[in-house]
């Protein structure tokens, strides 16, 4: 009897074992040999299909303030004009043929090109562009691009402070002609920046009216103004621009499927389909890309190894993103923080004020190990920064001073900080990072190594937090230090400064930091608004050393990318204002050579 | 009649299920400032400055009760809210997102019941022999899988190494474009069903071909909840007299046990089966994320981690609605199976 | 009169694990032709064990040891080992030739099925030709006196019909039938077999005084009341007027005027089927009452074997007094058996009742005694004799 | 009635189930013995020693080597070191989240059993409330809510389960009231605080033993599923879903060299699935010994 059961015992043992090993080939098989290059067959013909992470918001120029949806939208509308191959400061005409800058009444005058048609057939007329603009002026949705408009046209910053008037007059026709009025001459350059955005596009002014869009009049345009929900604007998943592609189906949440359209007015698109698959799973989306099934996947920086050392796939290195990561020190933490321990400087916590005294902040700045989070959190892709102004802004200032690794000098000035006292008593706090960003823990715990390194009393425990509540002590000065990043709107050095250094509502990250005072804010203004383009450079030099010097912040590193496409795509150039990461896709094609 | 009057008590008892899971929801929001509720609104941080203001435009400062009787009187206007995962209204997401995982419930949930009842009654049949033990420790190997483990890996094989042989998603571009074309008519907008439909046959072969690995995984992971079941109900009703009278009768064994034994085992799964459509709509969330099978799972899931509280109360609803109606059915079914139980009555 | 069942040095052990538990100890018995032999003793003695033994349906972990049961069929002539014979063979045995009805008639009925379809299950089984034959005829019938378009156009259909009853009628194992009533929607092309086995369940149930036999046919067990599902079982069990009727305490879960009906149910069946009954039963009442002759077993062993009135007239041995004592009867007071039955894991050497035995000898504790016959008909294993 | 020798005997005899108790007790030791089998590293500037110590901040995984015996995951965090600590997260959230479901489920379930009446209906309202929600998605929405974190992970997955326990309790003890020998200790006038406790929930816990047993696999199952999707442990805590998350995109290594990677796949899968598979083997046998419906031979 008792033998039988062993019996059955050992063949249980048996079957689990097998089963365990069939569902573990690592186990079974140690990576046998395969052919070490893989062949990437050609599918698709005439179609460019991506798998990318992000959907987009709304496809409305005027409402969509992030990239996914910008990328689709400079498929699918034109503005007046476009950025000069890589150039982010020379541009070619596009809906525009030519534009002339007038000093005395600081107008842009642009000449608006004829037989061009729209996808559902209308023809462009300068009161479509007319209309483009103020539409968005009128609709400015809370939270939008469109401040930039306002900024630029009426020097307020949202339709709150403005009446239609001034709407109307910001954009005049006159002729073949449409005619801006700036509210300021150090305007003219970055305008044509901004009329490059998404919210530059031109859409058709009777096919929106015919929709149901604003009507174009004063009466009505209260109704249209701060829609509350994407769905609001009728062109959200509706679109009819002048693009080389129309929209075809936007399945929500699983493609977006842009379709050739013939009468275009100029060269016609290389591709017949532009497909935007979304896939969050980053193994699916390498296999996919393996498979030929992709052309082009969103490859996150950790896993570029994988791809590196195959023929058939197509790579694109050392692509500075107009993009930085940064460590914002709080100068006035709330009393009642629960991160900083005891709240006193005695050893087991710090004062609110405590980031004030800039030999702290500096004393961090010298003990996070630049070097390393480059090499392993960044693989290398990335430049090292003195300031908020990074490579590919008008503005960048190359030789710039950089903070750097340095453990004594991050040891002088903490024993400097707090009249030698912090160097005593040693403190404690909580660095906080929103959750699942693998990066950011990494320079997390490096600050706080570095720290370690400095003064064993130096106590810097690391916590992650939903985005959400991220959010939320950071705007109510909860954290002692935040970490988050910064993209551009359109390539020039005010977009950063200012939302950098200004104490006001516009210094995005100084502002919750209590860092800035009027006399900077003086010196930001009068850097953007300095005409001499030698003067403006060295204005911004100068800021940019401010930056430095009173490190109200300490720059990560300006990370780098990279693209991937599989042989096939040929022509990608780089562009770091394009939105997207496919490249210019109307200057790119696929060919089975 | 009694059955008129059944399912419409049945149905009553729903209205205050569904008050009580959309306001334990509710609560559940309550743990967040509404900066943190706001951010789901935020694409760009020039928008912090902005917070505010959408506060203030979607009320997310009011009250509880305030906020969850604006909500309760826009459903019963009709209007669920806004997804912002799925950037539509959550009534249309439903109906967006339902056909999915429809077609991975239409083709898991009978082979699953199939094959865990196959299972059980071998097993019971041969109770203590190496069979029996074998088939159980397979389905708890399969029910002790981590669901994404087994999914990446079935996905690493099937479409790694046998390079796009199973893929993931629900159709291939070409066959996607036909689907979407004008001659293809999308009635249930479940990919197979459409192809019968519209008599297509690549269409039908391609879905076939990119549903299999999700629904092998949903089914090794959910087999052996079957499996156990049948299994001892198996046993009970193999230990009963009317077995021993069949073999009186001098009926062979195969008869015995698939006539007299199972028809009476299966009543216990019928009832249970209602609770594998549960088991169901938590395996697909993953299943659906692995095999990027974008359907209500995935939805969800986006949902209920984003914080997007309308599409989560949404799918509560609809949830609920769903499981109630599944066990209506159940129940009703049963009545049929086992000629003992009447409707609202049990078996014994 | 001659033996119907030859039970020879039978045992049946039991494998559990807590250890073997020896069910039935080398038991002889003999079933004669046409006579009610009633099995007695306390629960768990080995009754019901020895009745399934005869149907080799000895349950899991149990097993048959050693033994044989010989089954003389009369009309086949031949002589038959029950416990060599193939499973196929056995099972044509079963519910024809040897049939059983069981305690609980609740339990004994499949709660999914009706009455009736349980009973012509039998009748499919094991009178499959006679059913075709019949169904052959009707479909004769049909054919001559069908006239008219109708009749006309069905006419082909009724010709394969009648060829495919003719075939079951005629083979033993006819092939296209068979197959037909493989699939399940073919299957009901055999609705003929199923009319007339319902047709003969419907006799069935009349014969054993079910009033309105063709409405209970088509009822659900768990709609007929204890005596009513009884019956049933019974009619199952004489469906095919088996020559041994085995009845497990057929009326111990009744009340007592059922009892009386059932008791009397079973004397007419012997009456007029000419069956023998092997009546298994712990109550010496009942067995008085139906019994020609009674067999009394203890712990698996078999004590005494007599005729009715020779057992309760003269008893011999101790256990068998024991029990006659143990019936109430008015006018003396009740006699209970001192100790506990014997535990069957690992019973007591020797005879295994001396430790409860007034009388014991020495001897009984090493050695058991043979069953010998002390009288005509009156055997008995005691060293007292 | 079950007793324990009877069952203790069943579960030493039957082999599954001896595999079950086998699997745990090494489990159980691992855990036990976590600081001695994986010293946390000495000096450390975080002192926590859940938290996995790493190698360098590189994301691809190292293969095995003399300090890293089952290599380094993404981020370079210690498997050998995750696994093991792992096993105590593995412990303390099955036996905790257990814990408490059951004793929620004992106390409202045979409240609700056996005053039934008007309790009874609102208890079994809300139980239906829970259960017309897939378990998963409530416990996403309840981590999301308290902020990704072992406990809040346990808090979730208690608050999704406690339902079904109750149900089961209420239906054993709605099912033993009506037995005489209650009857006979209310007819004696005991309390009825002592009759549930003395009388009824002895009878009616063999059920509940049987699902506890195991839920502890699936309530691990689903902790690790919710690390999965990012709802779990913090980055770098030893927790196994989360060891399995990290090797979630390195499942498929380099074309060429698929299985690349598998230390850092298969390791942290295994230990989830031998676990989890542990106590399904018990409880399945469990099961087959208690159930009442099964006769026992």
């Amino acid at each position: 009897m008792n033998k039988r059961v062993t019996r059955i015992g050992w063949i249980v043992l048996a079957a689990l074992l097998c089963l365990s090993l069939v569902l573990v080939p690592g186990c079974t098989t140690p990576a046998e040999p395969e052919e070490p290059t893989i062949e990437i067959p050609y599918k698709n013909d005439g179609m460019f299909v991506q798998m990318i992470i992000g959907e987009p918001d709304s496809l409305d120029p005027a409402w969509c303030y992030e990239t996914a949806g910008g990328e689709q939208i400079q498929y699918i509308y034109e503005s007046l004009l476009w950025y000069d191959g890589e150039k982010t400061d020379e541009f070619v005409p596009v809906l525009a043929t030519e534009w002339e800058w007038n000093d005395a009444d600081l107008t842009w005058r642009f000449k608006i090109r004829d037989g061009v048609k729209f996808h559902e057939g209308g023809d462009l007329t300068p009161e479509d562009v007319e209309y483009s603009f103020e539409r968005a002026m009128v609709q400015d949705r809370s939270g939008g691009p469109i401040w930039m408009l306002f900024n630029a046209l009426l020097g307020v910053s949202s339709s709150d402070e403005v009446t239609f008037a001034d709407i109307d007059g910001a954009v005049e026709v006159d002729g073949d002609w449409v005619v801006f009025t700036l509210s300021g001459a150090y305007y003219e350059f970055p305008f044509l920046q901004i009329l490059c955005g998404q919210w530059g596009s031109i859409v058709d002014k009777e096919w929106c009216i015919a929709n149901g869009d604003w009507p174009g009049t004063e009466e009505t345009y209260l109704d249209y103004n701060h829609p509350a929900e994407e769905s609001d604007t009728i062109l959200f998943d509706d679109a009819n621009g002048t693009g080389r592609w129309k929209l075809n189906i936007w399945e929500h949440g699983v493609q977006i499927k842009l379709e050739k359209f013939d009468d275009y007015w100029g060269d016609p698109a290389p591709f017949d389909w532009v497909i935007t698959q979304l896939v969050e799973e980053w193994t699916t989306r390498k296999l996919a890309l393996l498979a030929g099934d992709a052309d082009f996947v969103d490859v996150p920086r950790a896993y570029i190894e994988e791809l590196l050392d195959i023929e058939d796939i197509t790579k694109y290195a050392d692509l500075p993103g107009l993009h930085v990561d940064a460590f914002f020190f709080t100068f006035e933490l709330v009393e009642d923080s629960p991160y900083i321990g005891s709240g006193a400087l005695d050893g087991e916590g710090i004062p609110p004020d405590f980031f004030s005294d800039i030999d702290v902040r500096k004393g961090c700045a010298y003990a996070f190990d630049y070097e390393t989070y480059l090499k392993d959190a960044l693989l290398y892709e990335g430049k090292f920064l003195g300031s908020p102004v990074v490579e590919g802004l008008y503005g960048y200032n190359p030789d710039a001073s950089k903070y750097t690794y340095d453990l004594t000098k991050a040891e002088e000035h903490l024993k400097k900080a707090w009249g030698g006292e912090l160097w005593e008593k040693g403190c404690k706090f909580t660095l906080l990072y929103n959750a699942g960003n693998i990066n950011r823990r990494t320079a997390s715990e490096l600050l706080a190594e570095g720290l370690h390194r400095v003064n064993e009393k130096f106590q810097v425990s690391i916590q992650p937090i939903s985005w959400g509540n991220y959010v939320d002590l950071l705007l109510t000065s909860g954290l002692p230090i935040f970490c988050v990043g910064w993209t551009a709107d359109y390539p020039h050095a005010d977009n950063f400064v200012v939302p950098f250094m200004d104490s006001g509502a516009g210094g995005v990250f100084s502002y919750f930091q209590g860092y800035g005072y009027p006399e900077l804010d003086a010196k930001i203004r009068a850097a953007f608004q300095e005409l001499d383009p030698e003067e403006q450079l060295a204005k911004y030099y100068e800021l940019q050393e401010i930056y430095f010097q009173e490190c109200p912040g300490m720059l990560l590193v300006q990370t780098v990318g990279r693209r991937f496409y599989t042989k096939y795509i040929h022509g990608f150039y780089y562009n770091p204002i394009i939105p997207g990461n496919a490249g210019p896709l109307w200057d790119m094609s696929k060919s089975e050579s | 009649m009694e059955l008129r009057a059944y399912i419409i008590r049945r149905l009553l008892l729903l209205i205050p299920v569904l008050l009580g899971v959309t306001l334990f929801i509710f609560g559940i929001t309550m743990f967040f400032s509404p900066i943190q509720r706001a951010t789901l609104y935020v694409t760009n941080l020039r928008q912090l400055a902005n917070l505010p203001a959408i506060i203030e435009q979607y009320g997310l400062d009011q009250p509880l009760v305030v906020q969850y009787g604006t909500w309760l009187g826009q459903v019963l206007r009709g209007n669920l809210g806004w997804s912002n995962v799925a950037n539509m209204p959550v009534s249309e997401a439903i109906w967006h997102f339902l056909p999915a995982t429809l077609e991975l419930a239409i083709f898991a949930t009978p082979l699953i019941i199939l094959i865990g009842i196959f299972l059980g009654s071998t097993a019971a049949a041969h109770k203590d022999s190496p069979v029996d033990h074998g088939t159980r420790v397979v389905a708890i190997v399969g029910w002790s899988l981590p669901t994404f483990w087994l999914g990446l890996i079935l996905l690493m094989v099937f479409y790694g190494y046998f390079r796009g042989f199973l893929p993931p998603s629900r159709l291939s571009i070409q066959m996607d474009m036909v689907v979407n074309s004008a001659e293809f008519i999308r009635y249930t907008h479940i990919n197979t069903i459409d192809a019968i439909l519209n008599l297509n046959g690549p269409v039908f072969l391609d879905a076939l071909r990119h549903i299999i690995l999700p629904v092998i995984t949903l089914s090794i992971v959910n087999v052996a909840f079957i499996m156990r079941l049948m299994r001892s109900s198996m046993l009970e009703s193999l230990g009963k007299g009317y077995i021993l009278t069949a073999r009186a009768k001098g009926l062979a064994e195969k008869v015995v046990v698939n006539k007299h034994a199972r028809r009476n085992a299966l009543i216990p799964v019928i009832t249970v089966s209602g609770y594998l459509f549960a088991a169901l709509a938590n395996g697909v969330v993953i299943t659906e994320t692995i095999f990027n099978y974008k359907g209500i799972g995935w939805w969800a899931w986006q949902s209920a981690f984003r914080l997007d509280i309308a599409s989560v109360l949404g799918f509560a609803l609809f949830n609920a609605v769903l499981f109630v109606l599944v066990n209506l059915v159940v129940d009703i079914l049963y009545t049929r199976v086992d000629p003992r139980v009447r409707l609202g009555g049990s078996v014994q | 009169m001659e033996d119907l069942v030859t039970i020879r040095d039978l045992a049946v052990r039991f494998y559990t694990y807590e250890g073997v538990v020896h069910a039935i100890d080398d038991l002889d018995l003999d079933i004669r032709q046409g006579e009610t032999l009633g099995i007695v003793g306390e629960t768990g003695s080995g009754k019901s064990m020895t009745a399934l033994a005869i149907l080799r349906l000895i349950p899991y972990p149990g097993k048959i040891e050693s033994g044989s049961i010989v089954f003389s069929d009369r009309d086949a002539g031949d002589e038959l080992d029950l416990l060599t014979l193939s499973e196929d063979k056995m099972r044509a045995i079963r519910g024809n030739q040897i049939s059983m009805v069981f305690q609980e008639p609740g339990a004994a009925l499949n709660p999914v099925f009706t009455i009736g379809d349980q009973i012509s299950e039998v009748f499919l089984l094991h009178r499959r030709q006679e059913l075709g034959y019949q169904a052959k005829q009707r479909v004769d019938s049909l054919l001559s006196d069908g006239n008219g378009l109708a009749a006309g156009l069905k006419r082909p259909f009724w010709r394969w019909q009648r060829r495919l009853y003719n075939k079951i009628a005629g083979e033993s194992h006819p092939v296209e039938p068979r197959l037909l009533s493989r699939i399940p929607l073919f299957r009901r092309l055999l609705w003929r077999l199923r009319d007339e086995a319902s047709l003969l369940t419907v006799d069935m149930l009349k014969d054993v005084e079910i009033p309105d036999p063709a409405r209970v046919a088509v009822h659900y067990p768990h709609e007929l009341s204890g005596g009513m599902k009884q019956r049933a079982v019974i009619a199952m069990a004489l469906a095919c007027s088996p020559k041994l009727l085995i009845a497990d305490e057929p009326t111990t879960s009744l009340d007592v005027t059922i009892q009386a009906q059932m008791l009397e149910l079973f004397r007419r069946i012997k009456v007029d089927k000419g069956a023998s009954v092997l009546f298994i039963t712990h109550n010496l009442g009942v067995a008085s009452e139906v019994c020609d002759r009674v067999a009394v077993m203890y712990a698996g062993r078999l004590c005494e074997v007599a005729s009715v009135e020779e057992l309760f007239l003269h008893p011999l041995h101790p256990y068998t007094k024991a029990l006659l004592e143990a019936v109430p009867m008015p006018g003396r007071e009740l006699q209970t058996i001192p100790g506990a039955l014997a535990d069957a894991l690992n019973p007591p050497p020797g005879c295994r009742f001396h430790p409860r035995c007034p009388s014991a000898l020495p001897m009984c504790e090493q050695e058991r005694a043979k069953l010998k016959e002390v009288s005509k008909d009156h055997m008995v294993a005691c060293h007292l004799f | 009635m079950t007793d324990w020798r009877f069952m203790a005997r069943q579960l030493a005899r039957n082999p599954m189930s001896l595999m079950g108790i086998i699997i745990i007790v090494v489990f159980a030791i691992i855990a036990i013995f976590a600081p001695l089998i994986a010293p946390p590293p000495e000096g450390h500037w975080n002192p926590n020693p859940y938290m996995i110590p790493r190698d360098g901040y590189s994301a691809t995984p190292q293969p095995p080597s003399e300090e890293h015996v089952f290599g380094t995951t993404e981020g370079q965090y210690d498997i050998f070191y995750g696994v093991i600590w792992g096993t105590r997260t593995a412990f303390q959230i099955g036996l905790v989240v257990i814990g408490i479901v059951v004793a929620i489920g004992i106390v409202l379930g045979s409240l609700a059993g056996y005053f039934g009446g008007v309790l009874d209906e609102v208890i079994m309202r809300i139980t239906d409330i829970f259960l017309a929600f897939p378990a998963l998605i409530l416990a996403m929405a309840i981590v999301s809510a308290i902020g990704p974190s072992v406990r809040s992970v346990m808090i979730a997955l208690a608050v999704v389960s406690w339902p079904s326990y109750a149900r089961l309790i209420r239906g054993d003890i709605l099912q033993v009231r009506e037995e005489d020998y209650i009857e006979a200790s209310r007819g004696l006038g005991a309390s009825s605080g002592r009759v549930i406790l003395r009388h009824a929930l002895p009878n009616a816990i063999y059920p509940t033993l049987v699902m506890a047993s195991l839920d502890i696999g699936a309530v691990v199952l689903a902790a690790a599923a919710l690390s999965f999707l990012g709802l779990g442990a913090p980055e770098g805590y030893a927790d196994w879903g989360q060891l399995t998350s990290f090797a979630r995109n390195w499942i498929v290594g380099p074309p060429g060299d698929s299985l690349k990677y598998w230390y850092a796949v298969t390791i942290p899968g295994l230990f989830i699935l031998l676990f989890v598979l542990g106590w399904n083997l018990l409880g399945d046998a469990f099961r087959d010994i208690l159930d009442p419906r099964l006769a026992r031979r």
